[in-house]
């Protein structure tokens, strides 16, 4: 019976695991999967053990607190929060791993012929994975949560204090193996608690999701290990499960920020991306192609605000391709047409024209400003003078007093345009450096073709 | 055989350069009446190995002699014997004009006659024509109207785009629709033929709906004559659309009869100052009330264009076209320098 | 190391196992999309909380007397079920927001 | 304040209803002379609340007083002590008419003047009547043309697309593009700015390239007086297309000088008979060596149209954004019923 | 040793065919799982065995064989015949495993102890489903080749025929377990070759592919179920990898048809499809949105024939999508405008102009007839009249004598219409009967906005 | 079916083995665009000849005078090895025009 339920919850671990990886599907997927894990819970206290005890109360009471603890603080959380609340999860998971390999050493300990050697091995190893996730994950927090203290710091000779590190691990495990001395085991654990800091510790805050994911695949490998120990095959598989995907994914994630993965462990984070470049204005964010098809995907209302840039990359037929779509799948699209975008009057009317973009769906600017506020996302496509806000906060700007489309009003807004360069008035643009804007870059053709594909795709 | 081509009243020509190459190459001989394409654009230099007369001698030294329009013959009686090949339907009196026809032995060929089978096609003067007439209905409309017809929102303003209406889906009406498409314009047409709908929206505009028209399928593709309540319905459906229209096309037609009245003097009434009607059924008495054939009527600042021949201010395109039908007809009816027989299903029509 | 070849030769069938639940750990995860990156990482780390099931079953058989293991078991059981449950609810608001619209 | 809008000498009105509402909303009272819009369609019973009089009692009773151009206003004398709002450069002699302003005590802004900054774009006439001027530039040359624009493939013969050149491709010159490419033209165009490459390219019309323009940034977006070197370049190049051109549109205009001769009388000579030249800068001297203003030359059948006031042949829309600009510019200029103090930009800019 | 090889070449043949799931590495993973395959061979060959014999010149023989036999099959083969090959090579497994299950089955009835009879179970359901396989191939491959005694036959009353069937296989499977009569077993194969038969026979051709994919994995579970007899875990791998995947695929397929599998395999081929209505003039082949775009894809060049059809759908955009996609993919494009084509003069030209067609791609009806002989392609868009080539045959025609579009001289065209009518002139159409005519039915806008989407795919 | 019952539960791991197994080759598949349905049907079936490692183990084991057997399971090896190099063979073939042209 409980064999059955295991399997069943093996089942539902990689169904769950696999639903999780499509937007239609992700969120059934991870009900899929939590249900496994109370099968297998449930399975791991009912199943007839050799020499059971019924230490019931120790299993019900910690069980019971700590899931009404998770689900107020998973209800309490803000959406923004949800990265530091899986880094410290995390580390929760990694000291579980820690504490149960120290109990059952404790066993071999006292009873040395409990376990063989390579049992002992497989513990050491849960033990010190384990000890690095923590303390790792919880650096890992700490970054993301913004603590001065946590910021990026590199000590000198990082790498070589790392060998050393892992060198004198292993010889602390190797002498705590042939002597059993406690003392060696504490030695470990200190270390390898130390050595989880310093391997997070020189990476930047931004690499932190990357991190936490490998962080994370590195629980799933303790767990794996653990499940050796306790014969318990679906602990293995899950483990096993989640190193694997979580290897996987910490690549994906590497690759969609395109870094490699050894970049971020070692090199820490220096380079690239046409972020840094207008830091006095303060930080712009790049949205990723996926990103951009789901959040518009996803909205019920979208407006788009053609500028000259739509006219120069000529792209107004991807534009209404990527209207359509859109509205295939029940997002209201319209057009919001400032009376001066483009070079010529009324440039925005031919170059929309001549995409065939029904006049019914073109909204001039006062009605535009009404509606954004009720817009999801407002996709400013090679446009830049006629969204710029200085027009209305700035009196020193040559721009100012004229009327302006206020895309800022929309929940967010994406600017598509090649660089971070003026538009016809020659000014810097602060819309872009807003907190619910996002730049995606590039000559308005290809952006469009790529997010269109991407969409399609969806 | 002997062809000769008349310099018509009127701009375009029956035969142009390259038209001419093509008889020549059949062996034809051809002789041009002096200047006859000078309005279109071809002077009599263009014209290589032709022959330059005046009338008199073109006359003379031809056996089949062709023009644009009937008209430009003058005088049948100085035909005597000969073939002739043009546009008849201008002739108001087909009756007469046989009697005429048959006194002097001439033998004349109605290219207004042509079948419209598809095969017939590449000579049917009717259709290339109205496919011109069409597009410069819009045009005239165009320079006429004190609007632009995109729509255009500017530092200055929003310009509306222009209202068209159309009347009469056919080929004129087809290649007027889709000229006000490209410049930006609202388009809505009408016909009664149960095909036009599906040819209106295949060009992107919208059709006017209205219940009870009478289709006869034999006509070959001519509209046929209308019951009265169905021109009521119809007048009542178009009119809501031209009390709002800015530009309104009308090409209404039904062969052999005078053209229906579709826009009557209170509909015009209702119009706004400034709306322009361009009448292209004008020559068959029009579809509005108040037009005159060749002429712009102003009726409290509402321009009425009576006009069926606006293809020929399209001189350069439409003699090409024109002497490229005539030169598929003389093609198709004649064969080894004989004229085939006429139990032939093109000729039988064409032939008065 | 003869250990570890003879447990590997004995686990014939356990090896298999392991690969291709590896195999299927990848192929499973190969084609995401970039905004799931985050809820499945999240999603990931709960099962990673399996590790408890360690927990119960030490609990389950260590003597009753025993508070050292159990409390230390306990605790494991703790920390590594708020990994699991927080996981798992934090995982479900993260993707809540794609129930919204169903695809067309 | 007590606003006046005269009735011009030509189509246009400087006020429609609609602005009308805007003025009386703000609290001004607006005086019109008597039938001031009916040429453009807005007759007097169109305007609500506004006052109708005579020349005389309108001067007497405004203080502000506007019209479309300044030559409609007549005698300056006649104006004493007022403010007058008009395009005032038409008038040849400035020098004249500042001594002139300044014994009559006049207040004058010329709306021709407002600099073409982004922010003034809703005050400025230029733009906004130029970009009427490049749609009515190409509806006249396909009126004139005895050619239908599209290539168009028919059982009669292929019909091959025209080809149209724009020289000069500022808002006017862009709107002709953008109009002819709708019709279906093949187009190029030419200009010495930088910026109007892109420009041009970005309304999928081709650029005819010249190297070695001057350019000038300060110039605050009109095109320098170029090189003789450049000149001749650029004829060169633009000539070999004006040959095989069938429509030509030149806008090319320097500000405060005659406008560039770009098209002699020889390459009008070796120009296919037939073909269109609509010179938009004849008012400054025409881009074309044969121009005549506000008239149509006939040299060897190429039709010359020398008319820089196309805009008013579009009267309704072209009254309707005059008017918007004037309105957007009084509500600049005038804040708590005073004129705002004069180190404005825009207002030095326009005070004559 | 041979552990480590039978472990390398499982994993092999699974990542050999996820490569294939890929068009960019699919020809590398076939490589893989061949390599993957020949290790096993390999292994088999040497694995050490209780009490091997040393008959190795009855596997040498055999194998090197076939092998050479089967690579000469391989390279004679014409393209379009592979879908038959595929279809005897799987017959071929089928009867390879009934071969076995029969051998082994001899074995037990003459030593009744050398198994248990849950072996002789799975040998039985071995035998079953391999002759099936077998005989269901062998037909879908002379369905495929066109062999008219082939085509569609039901007996009145199929289902309740193949209920009976499979009820007097289980009689004779349960009286031979019992009794060890060999007749039994004859008859139980004789039973199952004829429902493999009755199980192909009333689908019809275009159903095939999924047929034989569906046969396909049956091989793969007789695989698998041998695999457990011969106590190897990689037939057993192999043969439920291929059951499972076999199975989706199968599903795909059916999807991409458009049809479930319960109706091909229950409902034959009764219903739908416009293709049979015309019989009296011949038979007209469809093309599938993939073999389409793939056509499309891998030409050099390709002349569009739009026609009204394309003006009444409105589909003028997806066709300029289409052609860019080309395009981009170096195909040439070209429109061939014939001079009636549509309904008013120069509709066509209209409804290019519209999609912002390049008049240099625009090629007239003589240009156009000299080109099609070089062109790969000629894709007919709603067009009829203007591509009868009755207007040369046939005297009798409304249309003789009107020149007209040689399309059909280019090495194969595709015609897009909604049905079987007829244009303008209200004749047949000749040309959708032809040889290297296939038909693409659908509203053109549709049927582009599929082709689209397929050849983005590629 | 208690044998049934009681194979099933000596040989979990192979139970979960089959489990992964299926849910890789579904996996696997899953995603696969519709030009390569052939192919990899093709290639799928090629894999199904793993079959005859069946037949070589036969004949490996069997007696060298039982000629019965030998026959037959050659005969099997025969049949199935062209499904398996002929399968693989057939497949490279239809995928060589992927290679043909690399995507645009
Ligand atoms: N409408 C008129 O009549 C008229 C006439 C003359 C001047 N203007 C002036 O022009 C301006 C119009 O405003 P606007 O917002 O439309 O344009 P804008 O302010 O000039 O901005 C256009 C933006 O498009 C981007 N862009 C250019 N090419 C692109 C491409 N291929 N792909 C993607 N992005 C591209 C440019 O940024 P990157 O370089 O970073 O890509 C630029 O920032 C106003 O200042 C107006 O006053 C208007
Ligand atoms: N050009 C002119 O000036 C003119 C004027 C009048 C008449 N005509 C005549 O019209 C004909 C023109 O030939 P053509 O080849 O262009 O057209 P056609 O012969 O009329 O054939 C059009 C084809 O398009 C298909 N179709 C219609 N709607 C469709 C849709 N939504 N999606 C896909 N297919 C659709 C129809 O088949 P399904 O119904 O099966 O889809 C039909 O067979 C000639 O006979 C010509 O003489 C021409
Ligand atoms: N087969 C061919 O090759 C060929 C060639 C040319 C034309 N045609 C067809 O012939 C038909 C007529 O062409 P046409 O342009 O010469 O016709 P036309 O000039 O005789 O008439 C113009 C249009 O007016 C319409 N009309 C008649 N009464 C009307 C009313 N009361 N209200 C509104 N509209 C009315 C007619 O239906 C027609 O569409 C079209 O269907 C055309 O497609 C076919
Ligand atoms: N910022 C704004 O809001 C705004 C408003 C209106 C216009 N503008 C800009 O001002 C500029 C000029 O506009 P305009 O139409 O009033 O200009 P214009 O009427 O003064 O001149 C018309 C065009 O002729 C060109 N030209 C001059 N010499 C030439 C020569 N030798 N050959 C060919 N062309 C020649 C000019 O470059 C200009 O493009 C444009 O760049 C336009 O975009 C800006």
């Amino acid at each position: 019976m409980e064999k059955f339920l295991f399997l069943l919850s093996a089942f539902l671990l990689v169904w769950g695991l696999r639903l999780q990886s499509d937007p239609a599907s992700a969120s059934k997927g991870n009900k899929f999967a939590a249900l496994g894990m109370l099968i297998a819970i449930f399975s791991a206290v009912i199943m007839p053990l050799e020499n059971s005890k019924s230490n019931l109360i120790w299993i019900i009471i910690p069980l019971s607190v700590s899931a009404t603890l998770g689900y107020i603080i998973a209800k309490k959380i803000e959406m923004t929060s949800m990265p530091q609340m899986v880094s410290i999860f995390n580390g929760l998971g990694g000291l579980s791993a820690v504490l149960l390999s120290f109990t059952e050493i404790n066993k071999w300990i006292i009873f040395p012929d409990a376990y063989e050697i390579i049992v002992v091995v497989v513990l050491l190893s849960s033990l010190f994975i384990g000890s690095v996730a923590f303390t790792g994950s919880l650096l890992a927090f700490a970054k993301l949560d913004g603590y001065k203290w946590s910021e990026k710091l590199t000590l000198p000779f990082q790498h070589i204090i790392n060998i050393v590190f892992i060198f004198m691990i292993l010889v602390c495990s190797y002498l705590f193996i042939s002597s059993s001395d406690v003392t060696y085991l504490y030695l470990i654990i200190f270390l390898s608690f130390v050595y989880g800091i310093f391997f997070v510790a020189p990476i930047g805050g931004a690499d932190m999701p990357v991190v936490i994911s490998l962080l994370n695949s590195f629980t799933g490998i303790t767990a794996a290990l653990t499940g050796i120990i306790f014969g318990n095959i679906v602990m293995l598989l899950g483990g096993i499960l989640v190193g694997a995907a979580g290897t996987i994914l910490t690549l994906l994630m590497c690759n969609a920020m395109n870094r490699s993965l050894l970049n971020v462990i070692i090199g820490g984070f220096s380079s690239s991306g046409p972020s840094n470049e207008n830091k006095e204005q303060g930080d712009i964010k790049e949205i990723s192609d996926s990103d951009f098809a789901v959040q518009l995907f996803y909205s019920n209302k979208v407006i788009i605000v053609p500028g000259y840039g739509l006219a120069v990359a000529q792209a107004q037929k991807l534009c209404k391709e990527i209207q359509e779509s859109l509205e295939a799948n029940d997002v209201e699209v319209k057009y919001a047409i400032h009376p001066v975008a483009g070079r010529m009057p009324g440039h925005m009317n031919v170059l929309l024209a001549e995409a065939d973009v029904d006049y019914s769906k073109l909204i001039e600017l006062d009605q535009a400003n009404e509606e954004f506020k009720s817009t999801d996302v407002a996709v400013i496509i090679g446009a830049n003078d006629v969204v710029n806000p200085d027009a209305i906060d700035d009196s020193s700007s040559p721009l100012y007093g004229m009327p302006i489309l206020k895309v800022w009003e929309s929940i967010s807004t994406v600017v598509l345009k090649r660089s971070m360069s003026a538009g016809y008035a020659g000014v810097q643009n602060p819309l872009f450096f807003k907190k619910n804007n996002k730049m995606y870059f590039g000559d308005a053709k290809e952006s469009l073709q790529r997010l269109s594909s991407e969409l399609k795709n969806l | 055989m002997q062809f000769g081509f008349l310099k018509d009243n009127e701009p375009r020509v029956s035969i142009t350069p390259s038209t001419l190459e093509k008889f020549i190459s059949l062996g034809h001989k051809v002789s041009i009446e002096k200047n006859a394409g000078i309005l279109s654009g071809f002077s009599d230099s263009r014209y290589n190995n032709a022959k330059f007369y005046s009338r008199k001698e073109l006359i003379k030294n031809s056996n089949v002699i062709l023009s644009v329009n009937s008209s430009s013959f003058g005088m049948l009686n100085d035909y005597k014997g000969k073939v002739l090949i043009s546009n008849f339907s201008v002739d108001q009196n087909r009756e007469e004009l046989k009697k005429e026809i048959k006194k002097n032995k001439i033998l004349a060929y109605d290219l207004s006659m042509i079948p419209r089978t598809t095969i017939a096609q590449s000579m049917d003067i009717l259709s290339s024509m109205a496919g011109l007439s069409g597009y410069k209905a819009i045009i005239k409309a165009a320079e006429l109207l004190p609007k632009i017809f995109p729509m255009t929102i500017t530092a200055a303003g929003s310009i509306k785009p222009v209202k068209v209406v159309v009347i009469g889906a056919g080929v004129a009406g087809l290649q007027a629709i889709a000229t006000a498409k490209r410049l930006g314009a609202i388009v809505e047409a009408s016909d009664p033929r149960q095909a036009a709908k599906e040819e209106v929206l295949s060009l992107g505009a919208k059709f006017i709906e209205v219940d009870g028209a009478v289709e006869d399928k034999t006509a070959g593709g001519y509209a046929v004559k209308q019951s009265k309540e169905y021109l009521e319905k119809q007048k009542e459906e178009v009119s809501k659309r031209l009390v709002q229209a800015d530009v309104v096309i009308t090409t209404a037609q039904v062969f052999g009869s005078k053209s229906p009245v579709l826009i009557s003097k209170d509909i015009v009434e209702k119009m706004n100052s400034g709306t322009v009607i361009i009448d292209l059924a004008s020559s068959t008495g029009g579809n509005c009330e108040l037009t005159e054939d060749s002429k712009i009527v102003d009726y409290n600042g509402i321009k009425i264009v009576g006009n069926s021949y606006l293809a020929s201010e399209l001189s350069y395109d439409a003699s090409n076209l024109f002497s490229n039908n005539v030169y598929n007809f003389i093609n198709y009816i004649i064969k080894d320098n004989e004229f085939i027989h006429d139990d032939d299903d093109i000729l039988k029509n064409c032939k008065i | 190391m003869n250990e570890i070849l003879s447990f590997l030769i004995d686990n014939e069938i356990l090896i298999y196992l392991l690969l291709f639940t590896i195999l299927l750990g990848f192929e499973v995860i190969s084609k995401v999309p970039s905004v799931l990156h985050t809820p499945l990482m999240s999603g990931a780390n709960a099962i990673s909380g399996i590790v408890i099931l360690g927990a119960i079953i030490l609990i389950r058989t260590t003597e009753t007397d025993n508070y050292f293991t159990l409390i230390l078991a306990s605790i494991a059981l703790f920390v590594g079920s708020i990994n699991v449950f927080g996981g798992f609810f934090v995982t479900n608001r993260m993707l809540e927001m794609f129930n919204k619209k169903k695809k067309g």
